[in-house]
């Protein structure tokens, strides 16, 4: 049997105005952060984590460059090809976690928030977006938790960066945990934070993918693989890290600045 | 006990598992990790002159019996790759240089640029299936492979392997031409050119249409090339193809390898495989009444 | 409902799956059988002018993804084979007679006495990667594979499909060679070279040494033949090599075969394969909006 | 994982002075009847009846062709290769039941004969052998049951040939099922009488055999296959064969007389 499922698109959701969810049915797993390689015929093929878990799966995929750009095209009954679920999974580490996502990185998190609410612990989620209208999951995050908001603009919320927003969530309330998933910059200041103030945190990176499976290097992050060692790493992993904030590989494997 | 460490034209490893090329090592990282992990020597992704993003994705497919890739040599040229090459000597990795090029000035003057870093060894790839004009003819012709070894030989002073493709008639031809061209050592084999296709999307899997097999699939098709050559040649062969097992690396040695390569096996055992195989074949070759691997070379051919 | 018939060179098939030679097809009531079973034509054994034990066993080894086998072409010979493709007739069985020599007179000597019987083609065994001077070389030289087609053609009625070795290094090549000969098709693929090692007894596990290798490990080299081939000719295809269900038929036949031969599957499968396949390729072709095999053919090159 | 094992021999018993037992360990099952392929290294490949079934395997060997021959110089601890269980197995299908053994055919049946036993089955063995040198388990039948002896030269037992012993067995006692083993020519003799006599029977047939596992069609028996329909055949599938008892494949596939 072939590891990649042909499967139709059974809805196609906007959520943003640069940002669209794709359902559809496929026989696989998939746990709270894992990621499936998705396959966009005729343009590429590409990481994109699982932004609904059930029967009826989801990504949600920012129109970003060729290959995103063509699926926003995508009707129903189109067929996509997709294989995983791969990566690691957001572990619940307490009983209050806060959640800090920056634009389409809500979408690798919002199961995890889901899932840990169900599980019992309380979670606060600061989302951030450039502006009002780009902001993820916001009604499912409110669904299972507190929300607060951060816009780049001041259309929303905090003006100013998710970040700096965390922080001050972070100074008022004790939170036993931080997961988070946005841009490497913000990620990085994130962690950076959270780590000074002494709690955990779980970060899930993003990096050029080809295999998914652990073989090619092309997702190297110093000695480990996103693909197979995370997508998600902790503080202390992200701590030791040369690459983490400052480096990522670009297609042909260089290294240049992230 | 039974003795792992082998020999390969001078370049001494503490076992006969190597990493091939193309697997997690187009960054140092990967390679310091791959050696700690177990394996006997590494060989870096087949580096070229520039850097080179390779095919478009999907170029890696999973076969029931193997993979299928096209990724199209993708590699950060041998300018950047110096300091992969450096974190993996400062992990303490045994590193072998895999190099192409488009014409045997191109060869010579990469491997010429690696062999300054302190490899062990210098790599041919003179035969990636799916990259138009980078080997794939090379490797399809004698002759070529005799002049292109004898290029490279003039410029380096470490060993070299050329690599040699199973898409011919007689691999063994092709070794002999290497060997007359003065190559220390034959590397076999490389992929297969093979396609899959996807019907629901009636299409070819892979975006380059056209790829190569490696895994499970290739390994009796890589133990025949080994036989073959080891019959008609006096250096040492490294076999590579579809090695999962210890007992899958006793069939290429007693074929006549001097060590192994292994690479689609990290997908189904993971980095420990080098360290599992390593402990097989010396549970097999206690077995069968081998004190060391070098006893063991070749013994098929009785 | 999707109408699985086609037809190639004038041979009409009530479905697109045939008996892949070497399969119980030295005998007529085998071959009977597989045909009421439900293949929609069955292949000989491939026969010779004399009668032939082949080689000692083991003659076939199971391995993780494919059969290795060196049975050395045993057949009764064409005269007594005769009885054989009477039996497979008296059960309704449309025969497509595979024939072999050891040079072009022989192959059109034996052809023309098989043409004879009935048999509704001649597929001329030009491939077989173990036999020593009884068609490997042939197959592995393109004017070769031309002269003989053309010295089959000019003395038999029914269409001849020459089936070619994968053991080359452009089987397209010789593809071409065959139309030029006047081929009315293009059986791909023959096995590929192999050998298995039964490291246990330092010794390899056929008793000819080497094999050939059947079964999903080839499937996606077949299919790259068989894509590459279709690029080449105008004459029809017929795909062989791993398949083992509908979809792997479908791969074939979107890579450009009017039709497929099946034969390691029989070992996983049991003889229902045919049937089965016929089903899933049904199934799979009106879930793609088909509705005929001929609307699926070559569709890959899209 | 090849599905060919080598085996060191544990241990190697003359049972007659042409016949030897080889025992080994083997991963693999094994019922009353079925056969394995016996590589012997250097030499051949042959079907060999297991004529042990526990966990110390069995095969019981007449020393007939080169291969044979090669194989009664081994020693223990030489090895040989196995594959197998292959074949259908002997079925009990009744109360009494008479055994029928010609020379080393008792090897494919002495573990039907015990088997049968142990079932709660009455199981007479009539057993046939050239010269009373050459009985074959005639000590295990004994275990299981009444034995009868039939010896070519009358040397013990019965004077004359298995078969006519069988029909003396069949006449005086009632016997719900007749298996056999042996010389086809034997055999033929046995699931004649049993037809006439209307008692069902089972005869395990020998044909050359290649892969053993039913694609090389070496072993055809008119549509049939004796590695993977047989080796046991029914009394009325047999007398539909043209080929029982009058033709059988050599090694090219030419059909010649039995
Ligand atoms: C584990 C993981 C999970 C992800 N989940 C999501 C998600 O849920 N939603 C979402 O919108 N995006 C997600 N991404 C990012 C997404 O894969 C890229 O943004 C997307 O590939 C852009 O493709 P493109 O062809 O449109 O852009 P391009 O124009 O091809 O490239 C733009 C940039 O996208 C990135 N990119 C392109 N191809 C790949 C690739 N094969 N692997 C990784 N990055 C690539 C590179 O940084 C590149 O520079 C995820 C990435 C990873 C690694
Ligand atoms: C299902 C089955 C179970 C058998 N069980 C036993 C058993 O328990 N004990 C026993 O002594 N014999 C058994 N035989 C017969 C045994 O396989 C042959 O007698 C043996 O192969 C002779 O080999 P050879 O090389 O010594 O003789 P050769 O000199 O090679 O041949 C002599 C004859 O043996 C037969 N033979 C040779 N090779 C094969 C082969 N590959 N397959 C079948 N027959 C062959 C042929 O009739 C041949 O003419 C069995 C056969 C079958 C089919
Ligand atoms: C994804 C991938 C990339 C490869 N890249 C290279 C390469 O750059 N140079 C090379 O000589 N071989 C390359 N190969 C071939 C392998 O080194 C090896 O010859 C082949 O995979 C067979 O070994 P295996 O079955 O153990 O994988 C690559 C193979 C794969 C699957
Ligand atoms: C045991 C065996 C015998 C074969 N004999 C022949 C033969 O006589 N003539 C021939 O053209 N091909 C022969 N072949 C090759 C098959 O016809 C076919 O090309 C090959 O097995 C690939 O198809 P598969 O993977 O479906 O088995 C034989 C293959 C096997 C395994
Ligand atoms: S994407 Fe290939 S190793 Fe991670
Ligand atoms: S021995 Fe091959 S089919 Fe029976």
């Amino acid at each position: 049997m072939p590891r990649i499922q042909v499967v139709p698109l059974l809805e196609i959701v906007r959520e943003t105005p640069t940002t669209m969810t794709y359902r559809f049915r496929a026989d696989l797993g998939g746990q709270p952060g894992q990621f499936l390689m998705v396959w966009i015929p005729r343009y590429d093929e590409l990481p994109m984590a699982l932004s609904y878990l059930g029967a009826v799966k989801g990504i949600t995929v920012r129109d970003y460059g060729d290959a995103t750009h063509a699926l926003a095209a995508f009707t129903a009954g189109d067929r996509i090809g997709v294989r995983g679920p791969y990566g690691n999974v957001f572990r619940l580490e307490g009983q209050s976690v806060l959640a800090v996502g920056g634009g389409s990185g809500m979408a690798s998190m919002i199961a995890a928030i889901e899932a840990f609410s169900q599980q019992g612990a309380r979670v606060v989620t600061a989302a951030g977006a450039k502006n009002s209208e780009e902001l993820l999951f916001v009604e499912r995050a409110n669904a299972a938790g507190e929300v607060h908001i951060a816009t780049d603009d001041g259309s929303r919320g905090f003006h100013g960066f998710v970040p700096a927003l965390a922080d001050k969530l972070l100074a008022r309330d004790t939170f036993q945990q931080v997961i988070t998933c946005g841009p490497e910059k913000m990620m990085y200041a994130v962690v950076d934070l959270a780590r000074k103030r002494g709690v955990p945190v779980q970060a899930s990176l993003e990096r050029y993918m080809k295999c998914g499976i652990g073989i090619c290097d092309a997702c190297a992050l110093d000695d480990k693989l996103v693909c197979v060692d995370g997508s998600i790493f902790t503080g202390e992993e992200l701590a030791e890290s040369e690459d983490f904030g400052h480096f990522r590989r670009d297609k042909s494997g260089r290294r240049v600045p992230a | 006990m039974v003795d792992l460490r082998t020999e390969i034209a001078g370049v001494a490893l503490r076992n006969p598992t190597m990493l091939a090329s193309g697997f997690l090592d187009e960054t140092g990282g990967s390679m310091g990790r791959v050696y700690q992990a177990g394996a006997g020597a590494v060989v870096t992704k087949s580096v070229g002159p520039q850097p080179r993003e390779g095919y478009p994705n999907p170029t890696i497919v999973e076969l029931d019996a193997g993979l299928l890739n096209a990724v199209g040599l993708p590699n950060p040229g041998v300018i950047e790759y110096e300091h992969e090459v450096k974190r993996a000597h400062a992990a303490g990795a045994v590193v072998i240089g895999s190099v192409f090029g488009k014409d045997a000035e191109e060869y010579a003057a990469v491997a010429a640029k690696m062999s300054t870093y302190g490899v062990k060894a210098i790599e041919l790839n003179l035969s990636c299936p799916h990259a138009k004009g980078l080997g794939t003819e090379i490797a399809q012709d004698a002759s070529a492979v005799r002049d292109f070894t004898r290029t490279v030989k003039d410029v380096v002073d470490v060993p070299v392997f050329p690599k040699l493709s199973p898409n011919v008639q007689d691999i063994a031809t092709f070794a002999i031409a290497a060997e007359e061209g003065g190559a220390d050592g034959i590397v076999a084999i490389n992929t297969l050119k093979a396609m899959a296709i996807t019907p629901e999307l009636k299409m070819p899997s892979l975006a380059n249409k056209y790829g190569g097999l490696s895994g499970p699939a290739i390994r009796s098709i890589g133990v025949r090339a080994v036989y073959d050559i080891c019959d008609k040649v006096h250096i040492p062969v490294i076999g590579v193809g579809g090695i999962g097992s210890g007992r899958d690396a006793l069939e290429y040695i007693m074929a006549g390898a001097c060590a192994v390569q292994i690479g689609t096996a990290i997908l189904s055992r993971g980095l420990g495989v080098f360290n599992e195989i390593s402990k097989e074949m010396a549970f097999l070759l206690e077995e069968a009444g081998f004190h060391s691997v070098p006893e063991a070379i070749g013994v098929a051919h009785a």
